[in-house]
């Protein structure tokens, strides 16, 4: 399991030695290797049942910091690798020799999975600090890479969102070690209890909004269409699909974990907040003039149904929906924002508007937006679809009817913007249409992770599996 | 796996993976394209030939597919599943044939033969879905692959009834699902059964069966363009002949109609239905949509339009026969399935082939057309007759079962229902037989795309399907008594169910 | 009240000083500053709390130390973004989200 | 209206927080003693630096990463184009530093080395050797960094691989990181030599890829 953060940081900082532009087989190569050992781990999981242990330093916690893998850990690292290797191939035809976007690109990539890799794979506090700065930053040097004003106060407006977050979110785990005296999670999670001093309540407070920064969970949103929206394509893909999950991941491991005893008077807030992203990101979707902004804003939205599940914890399938919503959102929106650079790149043009005639021009990229889209409007057979069916289950398990309400809402909403792409794209083409030819290979990525997010509903039960297993 | 497991999937690999290949061919590739349409559709012919021998010798096919835990993609080809998928095979086989002929020189026909191809994969799924799970993914399915279809001209129009048609169905989908969701959560499964499952509830949750009943009905009633849910069809008569023949018979709404079979019969079950006082008020509903159908047809000028409330209002015989207790109704509901598809398509053919040869899109442009275009307008008379009920086309079949099976429910005043859109069918569809065959012409023809030859009035491609599917309503007409027509194996599927409605023999669910 | 607490409650206040900076402060610079202010609150308390007697505990004084170098790659990010942007819009102010 | 409601809401936040921090808290872990007990066997002889290198090497060697990655983002973010212009080079200035810079060098050393026993270590020494290069640079003895040359490349990232690869190769140990009590003092050393230099590259390079005069066009 450590090869998961060594391979990334290695070919991160070799990519970097060998200069701008460089490092592309380098990154394939590692990312291929990081594939196999990310499905290696999931198979050792599903197999024992049980949570991998790593003691780093072998002195194991509280000394020490530990390293953990279950199930949760297994799929979220499977998510990242299945994502990463194909954007990386499309990276590496979407950046041209010289272009100063794509200059630091590996390097820069390369430590934002490492991070998220060392992220998932963390059981101590403080250390996921670190690995939250180290994607945090990343990401940020990502979006600001190379552009122009637009982008450097899209990346400006990022920073200091994600600074706040894991500022928040440091004071949090010094308060916890103020008061327990140590910051393993597995040390902890016995020891925190529902009389625990009010210190111990404002940590976790400060640890969860923090992170919730970090999601842009509506109304802490407000940096990601921005951000999502100037970046370059696989830079988006990147950090639509990856970057706003790890937070996430990180929320659900507090709540499941040492904060458990705290949250039950809490759990409705995320919902309330989920639901509302839901909405306001739809909307603003519905409204948005170019093409990138709108599948930001579908980010926002598309992040709020990872929130309603809080209500329902623990419960059964409300895990299992989250979950299932995390890798498919992740697939598909990888492939969205690659359609969409694809798009942009034949035509030249960033607006809904001017997609008339894409449909003709570039019919597998189309096709790719349209079966990620089935995925965000949760259309069956996708794997969308049944993080849908999961969560209107859990829902009615716990007779939340407001829940099932807001969720079928929110498809139909996703339908409206997805939609309002698909429907300009089949208009005819205005005749002063210019159209640039793309790479194929551009098209294969966004039409390959847009199948897989809709293939992968058709084998959601081993999914499943691997998420029961050392839970 | 076995043989019986594999032919379900088979029948659907038939029109999926030429679909998907398809797709990426390039436009320049019509040898190709069309040995592949061809290849798949007799393919898919022979082998639904397979099934039904397999089926009416009683041996059972089905596959099934762990998606989630205690949820399952599964399929059989039972006798009721087989009737749909006889008739979308081989309207599909004609439907190709003639969309080639049709869109000869048309752009973007990859895209269009995909897109037709999984909608087809989608109808052969929905009708071998084993439960309401696979139902549902497959009518979506269904959704999503007409709709480029439907918009395929890429003109305003082509959007805004495409968007229509868009908003009705997703919008049934999203109470069909919460149907389905709120029922799996009920009984831990939806699998369709002969006697229906929905029993096992008993009867301190009859509030909620009704309310699931409601959602599940509106789900599928918009497809079946049930009234009031039936805006979208007029709408989506903007597409390509070939495309509303697809919508009209082969697929979208027979699909509505179907599903309205299988929940009223294998998900509540026929006398649980009938206990908690369902069939009365499904009855109503499509005895007002088939008379406002009918009524409504008869204000339009534009043909296809006219065709398109004829629709609505056909499409109601299934509901109102389903509706009806008692095998005669069944038996008169099922096999209208078959004979609405095969009239319909065959109207929707003639009036493709009037509006590619001579541009005539409106009634009041089609004096004199029957002497030009002879064959097409028989076909067309054939059908409009048999629309109306005319002995000895397969429409009088129909009428007659259903009138019989409302008599024998104890429903007189359904009889009367069907007796008044007889008329109506009577009063939209005469003035135009009197029109293309007894009017003179006058002008010219609004666009004359085919010049006049001796036996060759338009494409051939154009002609053939029309005339064979007009031969079919005929034949279903005058030899509805052979085994081999559509009525004797309504006959079977209705004497199963009741049979298995008689012993008593409870359903076992799947998970055991 | 023991140092330690005094510390942290310095902490406590810085924290909350240099937040509400970070958000209502529009000049990058001095925002920069306010979050810098931040995270020292943070450090104050990790150290303060853990300081009940007069011996440190080597543990968060370790975590302090690599915290500080995080926020000093962090501030030298945002130095190097703020005046990127100088460079390209001569402005020292975040400009308005588009809509 | 905003100011003062996040004015107020930091308030309350502080009060609270300040009021929670009064209340007596349970008596937590204590890690100083296994600290302490497990002294012989980090390596080193100062606790801070056992924590930083041996027990919790870990975050350092992520640490590392993120201030790499700084570096990097701030290449990436793309350099001002304007030239390099000349200081006004100041003689007195310029023969201090050239006097300062030996002296630096040294206390530079020392810090690494003392990091072993006392208060020091790899960031300060790095940190030294960076106000070197700034100081010369302010003087006009150093240009500013244009690019960075192959060479200068390796020499900021030397440290962390050598950190990375000391790593990787303790897996042989059993664990990441584990250091075998007997040859840990050593590699910590390696580790930490590595480290001075590729820090002091890094924080230089910080200041010195931004230091330049943005040109005339304002």
């Amino acid at each position: 399991m450590t090869g998961l953060i060594l391979l990334p940081l290695a070919w991160a900082s070799l990519a970097f030695v060998l200069g701008p532009g460089r490092g592309k087989w380098l990154a394939i190569g590692g990312l291929s290797a990081q594939a196999w050992l990310a499905f290696d781990l999931a198979a050792k999981v599903g197999a024992g049942g049980t949570a991998l242990l790593h003691p780093v330093g072998g002195w194991g916690a509280p000394l020490g910091i530990d390293l953990a893998a279950d199930g949760l850990s297994a799929v979220m690292l499977l998510l990242v690798q299945c994502i990463a290797l194909p954007l990386a191939i499309h990276a590496g035809a979407y950046f041209k020799r010289g272009d100063a976007a794509g200059a630091y690109f590996w390097p820069l990539a390369g430590f934002l999975i490492a991070g998220l890799n060392a992220l998932f794979l963390s059981a101590d506090l403080f250390n996921l600090y670190v690995t939250l700065e180290l994607v945090g930053l990343a990401a940020v040097g990502l979006v600001a890479a190379g552009g122009g004003a637009q982008q450097v106060a899209a990346a400006l407006r990022y920073l200091f969102a994600t600074l706040v977050g894991s500022g928040l979110y440091l004071l949090g785990v010094a308060l916890i070690h103020g008061a327990y005296g140590t910051v393993s999670i597995a040390i902890l999670t016995p020891l925190v209890t529902s009389d625990a001093p009010r210190l111990v309540w404002i940590a976790g407070g400060l640890m969860l909004a923090g992170l919730m920064v970090k999601t842009a969970l509506f109304p802490f949103h407000t940096w990601l269409p921005s951000a999502h929206g100037n970046a370059p394509a696989p830079v988006s893909a990147l950090l639509s699909a990856l970057v706003v999950k790890a937070s996430f991941y990180l929320i659900l491991r507090l709540w499941l974990g040492p904060l458990a005893p705290l949250t039950s008077a809490i759990a409705w807030l995320p919902a309330l907040l989920g639901a509302l992203a839901i909405l306001w990101g739809s909307w603003q979707a519905i409204r948005a003039e170019r093409l990138k902004r709108l599948i930001a804003y579908s980010t926002v939205a598309q992040l709020g149904y990872l929130f309603l599940i809080f209500p329902l914890l623990p419960g059964t399938d409300a895990l299992e929906a989250g979950i299932m919503q995390a890798f498919a959102h992740g697939l598909a929106k990888a492939a969205m924002f690659v359609a969409a650079g694809v798009i942009i790149e034949a035509t030249g043009r960033e607006s809904v508007m001017d997609l008339s005639g894409a449909a003709g021009h570039l019919p597998l990229t189309l096709f790719a937006f349209g079966l990620a889209g089935m995925t965000l409007m949760g259309l069956p057979p996708s794997a969308g679809f049944l993080a849908k069916w999961l969560l209107i289950e859990a829902a009615l398990d716990r007779g939340h009817w407001g829940l099932v309400a807001v969720v079928l809402a929110g498809g139909l909403l996703a339908a409206v913007y997805v939609f309002r792409v698909l429907r300009q794209a089949f208009l005819l083409a205005p005749a002063d249409a210019v159209v640039k030819s793309v790479p194929r290979r551009l098209e294969w990525v966004a039409f390959l992770l847009a199948a897989a997010s809709v293939l992968l509903g058709l084998r959601g039960v081993d999914l499943v599996r691997l998420l029961g297993a050392g839970a | 796996m076995t043989a019986n497991e594999w032919l379900p999937l088979a029948v659907l690999a038939s029109s999926l993976l030429p679909g998907l290949i398809i797709f990426v061919l390039p436009e320049g590739w019509i040898g190709l394209r069309t040995t592949l349409n061809l290849v798949g559709a007799i393919a898919k012919l022979v082998l639904v030939g397979v099934l039904l021998a397999g089926v009416a010798a009683g041996t059972e096919y089905g596959v099934r597919l762990a998606v989630l835990p205690g949820l399952d993609l599964a399929f059989k080809a039972d006798a009721l599943g087989l009737l749909f998928i006889t008739l979308s095979a081989v309207l599909w086989l004609f439907t190709t044939l003639y969309a080639i002929g049709y869109l000869e020189g048309a752009p973007h026909r990859s895209r269009f033969f995909g897109f037709f191809s999984l909608c087809v994969t989608a109808t052969m799924g929905i009708a071998m879905a084993a439960n309401l799970f696979t139902f549902f993914v497959f009518y979506e399915l269904l959704t999503l692959s007409t709709f480029p279809l439907v918009v395929h001209r890429g003109t305003d129009k082509a959007m805004k009834g495409g968007t229509i048609y868009l908003a009705y169905t997703l919008a049934g989908g999203t109470a069909l699902l919460t149907g389905i969701v709120w029922l799996h959560h009920l009984l831990g499964h939806t699998e369709f059964a002969h006697t229906g499952i929905a029993a096992a509830l008993g009867p301190e949750q009859a509030i909620q069966l009704k309310t699931i009943f409601l959602l599940l009905i509106a789900g599928v009633g918009v497809k079946a363009a049930l009234v009031p849910l039936h805006g979208w069809l007029p709408q989506a008569m903007v597409a390509p002949a070939p495309v509303s023949a697809l919508l009209h018979a082969v697929a979208v709404v027979k699909a509505g109609a179907f599903g309205i079979v299988r929940i009223v019969y294998e998900i509540y079950g026929v006398e649980f239905a009938q206990a908690l006082d369902l069939l009365t008020p499904l009855a109503i509903l499509a005895a007002i949509t088939i008379v406002w159908g009918s009524f409504r047809a008869l204000f339009q000028d534009d043909l296809k339009k006219r065709l398109a409330y004829s629709t609505v209002s056909q499409v109601s015989y299934i509901a109102l026969g389903v509706a009806l207790f008692g095998p005669i109704g069944t038996i008169g509901g099922l096999v209208h399935l078959v004979h609405q598809g095969i009239m319909k398509i065959t109207l929707f053919f003639c009036a493709g082939n009037y509006a590619e040869t001579l541009g005539i899109h409106k009634v009041s442009e089609m004096d004199g057309a029957g002497r030009r275009m002879p064959l097409t307008t028989i076909a067309f008379t054939i059908a409009a007759l048999g629309m109306i009920g005319v002995p000895a086309t397969a429409g009088a079949v129909s009428k007659a079962w259903l009138s019989a099976g409302a008599a024998a429910a104890g429903m007189g005043w359904a009889v009367w229902v069907l007796w008044t859109s007889s008329l109506l069918n009577a009063a939209y569809f005469l003035p135009i037989l009197w029109r293309v065959w007894f009017r003179p012409r006058l002008l010219a023809w609004p666009d004359e795309h085919i010049p006049a030859r001796p036996w060759h009035e338009t494409a051939w491609l154009l002609l053939l399907p029309p005339l064979i599917t007009a031969t079919f309503t005929l034949a279903f007409g005058l030899f509805a008594d052979s085994p081999a027509s559509p009525l004797a194996w309504a006959k079977l599927i209705a004497e199963r169910e009741y049979r298995a409605q008689r012993s008593d023999a409870p359903a076992s669910p799947p998970h055991e | 009240m023991t140092s330690g607490l005094l510390f942290a409650s310095t902490g406590a206040l810085l924290f909350a000083l240099g937040l509400a900076g970070v958000i209502l402060i529009a000049h990058l610079l001095r925002r920069i500053l306010a979050f810098n202010v931040m995270g020292s609150g943070a450090f104050l308390i990790l150290v303060g709390l853990a300081q009940d007697n007069d011996i440190p505990d080597p543990v968060p004084q370790a975590m302090v130390l690599t915290g500080i170098v995080v926020a000093v790659a962090a501030t030298a990010l945002a130095l190097a973004l703020t005046r990127r942007l100088h460079a390209l819009t001569g402005e020292v102010e975040l400009p308005r989200d588009e809509a | 209206m905003r100011r003062l409601l996040v004015g107020s809401g930091a308030a309350v936040f502080a009060v609270l927080l300040i009021g929670a921090l009064l209340e007596p808290l349970p008596g937590g872990i204590d890690l100083r003693i296994a600290v302490a007990s497990h002294m012989a066997a980090s390596g080193v002889e100062h606790p801070v630096t056992a924590v930083l290198l041996n027990f919790r090497g870990y975050d350092t060697l992520l640490e590392i990463a993120v201030l790499l990655l700084a570096v990097i983002v701030i290449l990436a973010g793309g350099l001002d184009p304007a030239v390099d212009r000349p200081r006004a080079a100041n003689p007195i200035l310029q023969s201090l530093a050239r006097l300062a810079t030996p002296p630096m060098i040294v206390v530079a050393v020392y810090l690494l080395w003392a990091g072993a026993f006392r208060p020091g270590g790899a960031f300060q020494a790095g940190a030294v050797l960076a106000a070197a290069a700034v100081l010369l640079h302010l003087t006009g003895l150093l240009p500013s960094w244009q690019r960075p040359a192959l060479s200068l490349r390796w020499g900021m990232t030397a440290g962390f691989l050598i950190f990375l690869a000391v790593a990787t190769g303790l897996l042989a140990q059993g664990a990441l990181l584990r250091y075998p009590p007997a040859q840990a003092g050593l590699l910590i050393l390696l580790v930490e030599a590595g480290l001075t230099v590729s820090l002091g590259l890094i924080l230089a390079g910080l200041f010195l890829f931004l230091s330049r005069d943005p040109g005339d066009e304002e």
